[in-house]
């Protein structure tokens, strides 16, 4: 009786605080509609060009606000390794029953497929949507297809962090050679020619950044997500 | 010279580690020892050469992400890497059986912690230190819960919760200041931030109180810290107490500066951090467990730290600067002192100091606590000194009342430390301490007399740290004038 | 038209989200969290960031649904 | 009376008032699950539903209906007219980093459950009391 009440106060109460916490953000933003501001992000539209690719958000991810990219595997990276370190510690069991015969063979002729698209997204980062993060995602997805359907399969682990750590360590190097050709840590310093645009080799180092993201996000959400599975197998 | 080096070798000596743990279970630790040891003489030499240095990512500001290097994020540099080669000397000495010993996943998760802490400092683009934010976080979130026990795991869980709370916050107010601002650049959001609508003012400043209240460990937005620290292991919290928050304070205020200068939320900004102190010291009086004392006295530190840079003038900067000084050479040492008790004899209650075998440690733990309290000729005194008189010299003699009597509190409870400290009971065995250890513990000693007694040595780099941090000219001009 | 889809879209966010928030079954909770995700590709599709909307559709609505439904296999007490 | 209303709804003033009211709502949805449920996940689900608003509030802003998307094609030759791509390349970022910790957390809880077999966040108390 009193836990009930407790719950109904409590809901009531952060209904009342939520409400008043949004409502007042609601009041402001309306009173105040945004001036018209030249935003940074116009001026870089118009820089875009000079780097010779398509998609100008690949180039504003990868190169205007490269640093912001080097972070973002830099947290995948730490929690892809504060995953491992939480749920690595059980021993697997072997399992007794093998799932179905069409499933097994059915997703492994499926994941070829999926890789495929994965590295496509990938290389075409810099002409259309998507690149080194979707296409890596797409990939481990693919490994986690393969991970549901049959039980005995395993991420080789060696391999895969041995892939990531190149990955990792060649994306930092990319920048500091470019410190030290043309004095600016992650410019770019291969060739980037405007008349290249649309090209699958154009852009200089941007594509090859974003093979290298992919890459390492590829192998460090496969990781993750079979750390996650065979820790839920495991009983 | 480029200061890129100081953010991007800790990041590829953490990408690398995989690799480098084929040297073999010591060798990480040496080269990771070495390369921040390299750091360190890297940030002493620039301190001749350095006035202005501002880095260039990719594009030139105000449009791309720049670094500025100059004597007031230095200063921070140089204490960062010099307390993290402290932690890699005195983790060298611990032995064999210990829980972190051995680990190349250790070394990733400090390194990412330095490389964030330095990239806080450094960065000139708003959504770049939300980035490092994020990686200085789950690198501690992962480090609370790295022992796995529930009393890890759950300190882990509450970092976590709290801190992705405050990321949103600190979300909402980047998008609003893009919004209405239309850029990142800390130097074109300075010179523009005033011509904001005061209701957008207010929220944008509100959220971003929000989102680094959580992590200075504010009043009302400190609930979590205590379990945090008392759940973490002792090892981990001289890195939490010593480095990432001052990392943080330096943001939120450098932010502050530049934001608003001389603004009217300085008052209720000052009157917050003596409330925190004060509560903080009140209910540290009752703890009987070694970290959770420290965790509360920590509280009051931060919180009086935050009160004097909240005055927004150079001689309460100045003061401050010594005070973080003061305050993380203490609480590492603390810190380390904790870990080698609670290694040895397995307890961290207050107690067990009764029976605390080990000279050297007991003089350590009087002279930290001592300097904490600010006695005169230790570094703590030098800080306190100046806080207080600036707040004289602005007639804010309430405040000033209020700082005194939280101190009075403060002291009870070091008695009561010491109390224990030099009773007369049976003593355990001895503890063991190794040279590196005992070199840690001397360094930092000496550095606490030193500070305290020939203060002229420090003060003319904090001086300058404190006049560039409250010159936002200057900042503008530097990274206005860098073309590519 | 852009002006109606967006506000339909953003109905049917903000009702699904309701439900995922007041669901009683954390099961049915974790399904139309998935659903909220797919509205947030739409609505991303529609504010002309196909790159946002690629990356929340496999990261958002894909990977971090999945997650979840794992960890609640670890769950015994399913509430 | 129906083309009045689209025409209404098509007016930039409108869309931004929808998308600030709606995002806003949204955001309302998540904090008031996160004040009220006590359960750890549907407190990361709530948190994951603040995030989704920000994000729809950020895009919705900086959009204008007007342009296309910050890419190149089908006739497009020259990056004029087009969104701002900062946003989304923000918002790439957070949504990344967003689910990291997301799955940090839920690795940290599965653990937690496994040890004491605690899912609510009342009843962690293995600390000390204050």
């Amino acid at each position: 009786m009193n836990l009930k009440r407790d719950v109904s106060t409590r809901t009531y109460s952060g209904f009342a605080l939520s409400a008043l916490l949004v409502l007042t953000i609601l009041n402001v933003l309306l009173q105040n509609v945004p001036e018209k501001v030249e935003r940074a992000g116009e001026k870089l539209l118009t820089l875009n060009a000079q780097e010779g690719v398509a998609n100008a958000v690949t180039t504003v991810v990868v190169f205007f606000r490269g640093f912001d990219t080097l972070g973002e595997i830099a947290v995948l990276f730490i929690a892809a390794l504060g995953i491992g370190l939480m749920l690595s510690s059980y021993s697997i069991k072997e399992h007794k029953e093998e799932s179905n015969f069409i499933l097994q063979k059915a997703s492994k002729l499926l994941f070829p497929i999926i890789v495929l698209f994965g590295v496509y997204v990938m290389i075409y980062g810099h002409l259309s949507p998507g690149g080194g993060f979707q296409g890596g995602v797409i990939i481990a997805s693919g490994v986690l297809l393969l991970l549901i359907s049959d039980q005995n399969f395993e991420v080789p682990h060696s391999i895969i962090s041995t892939l990531e750590t190149f990955a990792g360590i060649s994306y930092v190097l990319i920048g500091l050679i470019g410190l030290l050709v043309i004095d600016n840590f992650l410019g770019n310093f291969l060739p980037h020619d405007i008349s290249e645009m649309g090209m699958l080799l154009s852009g200089g180092i941007i594509p090859l950044v974003y093979i290298v993201v992919g890459i390492k996000v590829g192998s460090e959400m496969s990781l993750i997500v079979q750390h996650m599975i065979k820790r839920s197998d495991d009983d | 010279m480029s200061s890129i080096y100081f953010i991007a070798l800790p990041l590829l000596f953490g990408f690398a580690t995989p690799l480098l743990a084929k040297l073999g279970k010591n060798g990480i630790a040496y080269v990771s020892t070495l390369m921040q040891a390299g750091l360190f003489l890297l940030a002493l030499s620039l301190l001749l050469s350095t006035t202005w240095h501002v880095e260039v990512i990719s594009i030139a500001p105000p449009l791309g992400i720049s670094f500025v290097l100059n004597k007031a994020s230095l200063f921070f540099v140089l204490l960062f890497t010099f307390m993290m080669m402290m932690f890699s000397f005195y983790y060298l000495g611990l032995r064999k059986t210990d829980p972190y010993k051995s680990e190349g996943k250790f070394f990733i998760l400090i390194n990412m912690l330095l490389a964030a802490s330095i990239g806080l400092v450094l960065s000139s683009d708003i959504f770049n230190a939300y980035v490092f934010f994020e990686i200085a976080g789950v690198s501690a979130y992962i480090l609370s819960a790295y022992r796995k026990t529930p009393k890890a795991l759950e300190a882990g869980l509450k970092y976590l919760i709290t801190g992705m709370i405050a990321s949103i916050f600190l979300l909402l107010a980047i998008t609003l200041i893009y919004i209405y601002l239309g850029s990142l650049n800390l130097a074109v959001l300075s010179q523009t931030f005033h011509t904001l609508p005061y209701n957008i003012k207010v929220l944008i400043s509100l959220f971003l109180l929000i989102g680094f209240g959580f992590k200075v460990e504010i009043f009302p937005l400190n609930f979590w810290v205590t379990d945090v620290y008392e759940g973490s292991d002792s090892l981990v919290n001289a890195l939490f107490s010593g480095i990432v928050v001052k990392s943080y304070l330096f943001v939120f205020f450098h932010i502050l500066y530049l934001f608003m200068p001389h603004s009217e939320f300085s008052t209720f900004l000052i009157i917050l951090g003596v409330v925190s102190m004060v509560v903080a010291e009140i209910v540290a009086l009752k703890q009987t467990n070694l970290k959770r004392v420290f965790a509360y006295s920590s509280l009051g530190q931060v919180g009086f730290i935050f009160a004097v840079m909240a005055s927004e003038n150079v001689y309460a900067l100045t003061a401050a600067l010594f005070i973080v000084l003061a305050h993380s050479l203490a609480k590492m040492m603390i810190f380390f002192i904790i870990t080698s008790i609670q290694r040895s004899y397995n307890s961290v209650n207050i107690e067990i100091l009764k029976e605390l075998n080990s000279p050297f440690l007991r003089v350590m733990l009087l002279l930290s606590m001592l300097s904490l309290l600010g006695i005169p000729l230790l570094a703590g005194f030098v800080g306190k000194f100046l806080a207080l008189k600036s707040f004289a010299v602005s007639g804010e003699f309430i405040i000033l009342a209020v700082i005194v009597i939280a101190s009075l509190i403060e002291s009870i409870y070091y008695f009561k430390i010491t109390a224990n400290l030099f009773s007369k009971d049976t003593k355990r065995e001895k503890v063991l301490l190794t040279l590196s250890q005992k070199v840690v513990f001397s360094t930092l000693a000496l550095l606490l007399i030193a500070v305290g007694i020939l203060p002229w040595l420090f003060s003319g780099v904090i001086n300058d740290a404190a006049h560039i941090m409250m010159d936002n000219a200057a900042y503008v001009q530097a990274l206005m004038e860098v073309t590519q | 038209m852009t002006g109606l889809i967006i506000l339909a879209t953003f109905i049917a966010v903000i009702v699904v989200a309701f439900a995922t928030v007041i669901q009683k079954k954390l099961p049915d909770t974790i399904i139309l969290f998935m659903g909220v995700g797919l509205g947030a590709v739409v609505l991303f599709f529609v504010f002309q960031a196909p790159d946002v909307a690629l990356t929340e559709a496999v990261i958002g609505a894909g990977i971090s649904s999945l997650i979840f439904l794992i960890a609640l296999k670890q769950f015994k007490e399913v509430v | 009376m129906i083309e009045t209303f689209l025409t209404y709804l098509n007016q930039d003033s409108t869309i931004t008032a929808i998308v600030n009211i709606c995002s806003m709502t949204l955001f309302f949805i998540g904090l008031f699950g996160l004040l009220t449920h006590r359960h750890i996940l549907r407190i990361f689900i709530s948190i994951s539903i603040m995030e989704i608003a920000i994000f729809l509030f950020f895009i919705g802003n900086t959009f204008n209906k007007a342009f296309t998307a910050p890419l190149l094609g089908d006739g497009h030759t020259e990056f004029i007219a087009m969104n701002d791509p900062i946003p989304h390349a923000m918002i790439l970022t957070a949504i990344v980093i967003g689910m990291a910790v997301f799955a940090l957390g839920v690795s940290f809880a599965i653990e937690y459950y496994k040890l004491t077999g605690k899912t609510d966040i009342n009843d962690m108390n293995e600390m000390g009391e204050l």
